[in-house]
């Protein structure tokens, strides 16, 4: 047992799938033995993983792939809870009409290590096409709208609020939801560093059940949270509406089977060679706690 | 003066010169009134910052004059132009041309061709001495040859007057004396007028067929001094100390100074 | 004095003035939507709303303490090691092609590894500025200090003056007009990797703002960041030109 | 010749040696795990991987062709600029303030613009090194100008040398030297902002290898990377300075 | 020669020195022998290149002889010392310090107290007649008065031997002349061994004791010469003409060349 712990850094990024995280901050910071949330907000994925990796911060709502990524290189990291469920809107120029439309031109998404590549995939297979017949761009998410404004992209998937914004500037509207690409789709998810949960279980245990909780109270819409939503992300109300249209935080689990399609897509890919095992990755047995 | 009924090619009618500094008006040069006959070479003695090199940018004219006016041919001097070269103390050879390109630099503005142009810049280098290193860039020669070479552009422009700013002052001694002789030879060969500045006496009283001794604060022509000795003149003769004499006379240098009588 | 203020006014006016118009010129040719590129008003705005609440001067205030920590520490130790390594040929000889290697990659090129060492925070935007800030910095005081006037070097062989004396004696002396230099070159390069520094686990800063409006597809804050950190720059710019120039004069 | 070369690359083999030395030394002082900081063997391998299988030569190249092409335009626009605002003193002094405030704004900064104006793939690349490159030349440029011999002047006026000879055969020769140093600064600024520029939708060069292989967390690779941008850098630099120094030569 | 029986203080034997240059070893200089005694003004004529800085390099510890010896005071000359104080061409002042803080920096390495310093400081730029400009930095100094503050600075070490490389060289003749005068008063009064390198012919007939007449590649000592006639000397004094006619000679300069004899 390590000695007391003040504050738990948690890493995220502005974006809609971090909602329980914030909620959680919102509702109740402060856990036993006075263990506080700090929010640690970054600018992109890859400084996020290089905090997380080195143990900068305890825990943070992340890309689920990079995490498995993580945990594969030898990083002792813990997927405890999803970050939402579906909400992954593909979103495409006004003048594609269908996946055949997209042939030949550019299509975004954030990281080749995402779920978003998984569906754009998933996207063009409805299609008859795969990522030979589009040109392929890795891209920072809040370049994405204005790349579809002014045409250089004809579609794009990526996390919320930046698919709802490109569609309420007029520049897009959504083909697909992620649940008709791919049902029970994983994207971000809570991941904890293993050594908090072996040195501080019950702070980690009451940290989730937190989070449950502020997850239950993110999905609800009414005037309170989504004051909270905009606290910590710089939405237009219409932006906000549509996007928790589209995303639900009831259940956060994530189970084997959705964790086992998703590993099996990832190899298909070649997104990665060895992936870690659902029972060396994914710790459930917090959220059941929760219960 | 064994010419006066001829018109001065170079005439300074009561020029004063006075530039601005900090907050005031500072007068460095008054009551300058000289004239320059055709063929004659004319030297400016004085010491450092009492006016020598305004006077030849007003002859030239770099500077305009803030009073009087200078004609050349009885025309007034209104910006710098061809007739009235300018050579320069660091010679203003263009280091990044080869020494017979450097002499051709004068003669690019005039309608000729360029194999003409070439034959006329190796044509004065030869005078210079200097044809066989016509190829070479400035860097790669000692003072001397830089300004020959300066010397030589100058005269295949074939100006009507050629200003020397302390020509061989950056030389030593025996450079000096090889190129004194050398302009010499050179301007009674092509008859050219020549104004020359120097602060050596010995140069001074060398070359010149007349020469103005200047004073400081404000600069004045302090003495005009005419040299009726017959050139080429022997450095070591009674005569040349004789001109010697007069201007240490002139400078009070005569007597060894113990005491510094002023502030240098 | 008094006029040449002026003229320097009516200047800078101008150039604003064109600034401004070539702006929202192509704001009007190229009729960009507000979200993608704001409008000098929607920018004067922000820039209004941000000094107002005072939130920017936190952030420059936080900006401005990462920059001189990484820069002083880079600038005293950069001297240091540049002093000592003029004057050793062999050993610099040896350190040279590692500071030629390491030179040319972009601060950014090390987060991972500076996240490792140093943590988030304040710590990656000081070193990215140090490291920014440390090669022009050294590799001008090595130079500086080979080409001290060799008159100096045999002037002080002469007097019998010895090391210590001799390095704060002459060689420092001589060499700091050109060291003062590479001080200038310095800022420059700092300043510009402020916002890479900002950009790893910060919550402030000019970058943090930059960085964090970019997220929020905030472009008009976006801007009035880039304003703050060119108008801060050049004010640091400027500030280390009177102290080349105050040096330039004081060596004469 | 022969001796100095032999000295030159003893000492290289030296500082070579001494790095993979500390670089082991601190992994094993400060037990790192293999993933967050790699041995020089794993590096050594993930080199030898690349170069084995190609990859990288693919990057090499491309990254090589956005640095020129950005470089070149840069270096193009702001030599013929610097030319003219170097000449007329004052658009200058209205440009001036421009130019200063925009200077220390971090590329990166600019993405936002810069992916709405130019799109994707190469082109932000291209932009960012352009404006890395831009303003040192154009600053050099306009001081070189400004700087030019007065004597030269006196002499083109004095020949009657109108423009636009006086251009090309005085003011831009003359002014040479020192805008070939501005060069030289511009590719060592230009090529520390290739990995910025390669972050913004490049799907290949050797930023882009950088910022692949640190999200894979393969930061081998990161290094194999750092590794050669630091090479091909100190390579670019050596080339510039060795064409400074015959410039140099022939201006003497 | 008139004091032969006093061992000479500086004695060079037979010295050569050569540099190497690309792949090939350059003489500079061959057979020097010249011994200087105490008290004496020695100057060492000749034209540029010929090796004459290389000398006093030598004298002064700077530079090793490739072959030969150097003894002062009969100890052999291995590396600069207080001893032997050299005059750089370009003053070798120290830009940063204040004229009296670069007097004070030839005798801090001594153990003296911060006022006794201060105080001997003062005291030799009021002989060189600069006690009004102590506060003053060199930037804002004429190049005479600099080269006064370093004569001071010289002076103020009370060397045995002050060695000079064309100490005036950039001065115009006015300041020259007037800092010759105070050269030969100081030296007079505080008995100083001096060796001055030059390459102006009046300077050293005006200034020297003795005078070594060098010709160039390699350097070699062509001529010496003692000048006999007391001091303070009378420039414009048949004497002086004398020795300058003998130098000219010597330089075959007097007849005037009107093709160059080498190539400059
Ligand atoms: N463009 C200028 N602006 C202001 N003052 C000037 C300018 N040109 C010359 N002066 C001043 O005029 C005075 C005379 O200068 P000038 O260069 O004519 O002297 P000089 O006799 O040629 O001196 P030197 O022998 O040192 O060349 C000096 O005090 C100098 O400071
Ligand atoms: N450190 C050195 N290395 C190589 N060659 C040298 C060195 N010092 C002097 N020389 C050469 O020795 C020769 C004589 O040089 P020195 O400086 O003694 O001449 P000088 O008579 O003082 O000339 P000046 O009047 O131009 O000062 C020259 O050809 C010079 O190139
Ligand atoms: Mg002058
Ligand atoms: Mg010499």
């Amino acid at each position: 047992q390590a000695g007391e712990k003040s504050t738990l850094k948690i890493g995220y990024l502005p974006i809609t799938h971090a909602a329980p995280l914030y909620f959680e901050k919102e509702l109740n910071g402060t856990y036993a033995g006075g263990a506080e949330i700090e929010l640690v907000k970054f600018g992109s994925w890859i400084e996020l993983m290089d905090a997380l990796n080195t143990g900068r911060i305890d825990g943070a709502s992340v890309l689920v792939e990079l995490a498995m990524k993580a945990k594969e290189k030898g990083i002792d990291l813990k997927a405890v809870a999803l970050g939402h469920k579906d909400g992954n809107a593909a979103v495409v120029s006004p003048e594609v009409d269908s996946v055949e439309d997209l042939k030949g031109t550019s299509v975004a998404i954030p990281h080749t290590l995402s779920s978003h590549n998984i569906l754009m995939k998933r996207m063009l297979d409805k299609g008859d096409m795969t990522y030979d017949d589009v040109h392929m761009v890795e891209m920072p998410p809040p370049e994405m709208p204005s790349a579809l404004a002014t045409g250089q992209i004809s579609s794009y998937i990526v996390a919320e609020p930046f698919g709802a914004l490109g569609v309420t500037m007029d520049h897009g509207k959504v083909l697909y939801q992620s649940e008709e690409l791919w049902p029970h789709s994983l994207c971000c998810a809570l991941v904890l560093r293993n050594d908090l949960i072996q040195n501080h279980p019950d702070l980690a245990q009451e940290f989730v059940t937190g989070y449950k909780e502020a997850g239950e109270a993110a999905g609800h819409s009414h005037e309170e949270s989504s004051d909270i939503h905009k606290k910590y992300l710089n939405v237009t109300d219409e932006a906000l509406e549509l996007s928790l249209g589209w995303i639900s935080y009831d259940e956060l689990k994530i189970r084997k089977e959705d964790y086992n399609v998703l590993t099996e897509n990832m190899r298909e890919m070649d997104l990665t060679e060895d992936p870690p095992a659902y029972e060396d990755f994914v710790d459930t047995s917090l959220l059941e706690e929760a219960q | 003066m064994n010419a006066d009924h001829t018109e001065p090619l170079v005439h300074m009618d009561d020029v004063h010169k006075s530039f601005h500094k900090a907050k005031d008006e500072e007068v460095v040069l008054k009551n300058i009134s000289m004239d320059v006959k055709k063929g004659e070479f004319i030297s400016i003695l004085g010491q450092s910052g009492c006016g020598k090199s305004t006077i030849l940018n007003l002859i030239g004219g770099f500077e305009k004059p803030s009073q009087g006016e200078i004609r050349i041919h009885g025309d007034k001097v209104l910006e710098p132009g061809r007739h009235c070269v300018m050579l320069f103390q660091d010679y203003g050879l263009l280091p990044w041309r080869s020494v017979v390109r450097n002499v051709e630099l004068g003669l690019e503005p005039l309608k000729v061709s360029q194999k003409e142009r070439r034959e006329r810049s190796l044509e004065y280098l030869k005078l210079v001495g200097l044809e066989n290193s016509y190829h070479q860039f400035p860097g790669e020669l000692s003072g001397g040859m830089k300004q020959r070479v300066a010397i030589a552009r100058a005269l295949a422009m074939k100006p009507e007057l050629i200003l020397m700013d302390e020509p061989f002052a950056a030389l030593d001694t025996f450079n000096r004396y090889h190129l004194q002789n050398e302009l010499l030879r050179l301007q009674e060969k092509e008859g050219t007028t020549i104004v020359l500045v120097t602060h050596d006496i010995d140069e001074a009283v060398y070359l010149s067929d007349r020469l103005f001794v200047m004073k400081p604060s404000p600069g004045m022509i302090s003495k005009e001094i005419v040299i009726n000795t017959s050139k080429p003149r022997d450095r070591s003769h009674s005569d040349f100390q004789h001109y010697r004499k007069m201007i240490f006379e002139e400078f009070h240098f005569n007597q060894p100074v113990h005491q510094p009588e002023f502030q240098i | 004095m008094q006029s040449r203020f002026t003229y320097k006014l009516i200047n800078v006016l101008t150039a604003i003035a064109i600034l401004l118009l070539v702006w929202q010129l192509i704001i009007w040719i190229g009729n960009y939507p507000e979200a993608l590129l704001p409008s000098p008003l929607k920018v004067g705005e922000g820039i209004v709303e941000l000094v107002r609440s005072g939130v920017i001067f936190e952030h420059i205030q936080v900006s401005l303490f990462r920059f001189f920590t990484g820069y002083l520490a880079a600038v005293c130790s950069a001297v240091l090691l540049g002093l000592i390594l003029g004057r050793t040929q062999r050993i610099w000889a040896i350190t040279d092609p590692i500071v030629q290697v390491l030179r040319p990659v972009a601060p950014i090129a090390w987060t991972p590894f500076i996240v490792l060492w140093f943590g988030i925070g304040d710590m990656p935007a000081i070193v990215i500025i140090f490291i920014a800030a440390f090669f022009p910095v050294l590799l001008t005081t090595v130079a500086a200090v080979k080409r001290v006037d060799e008159t100096y070097l045999k002037l002080a062989q002469n007097l019998e003056i010895k090391q210590p004396q001799l390095m704060y004696k002459i060689i420092l002396p001589a060499a700091f007009p050109t060291i003062v230099n590479g001080l200038h070159i310095a800022i420059g390069t700092g300043w510009i990797f402020l916002v890479a520094g900002e950009m790893v686990g910060a919550q402030s800063g000019l970058g943090y703002l930059i960085i964090d409006s970019r997220n929020a597809l905030d472009l008009d804050l976006v801007l009035a960041g880039i304003i703050f950190i060119g108008v801060l720059g050049l004010l640091l710019d400027k500030s280390v030109h009177l102290f080349e120039a105050w040096v330039g004069r004081q060596w004469s």
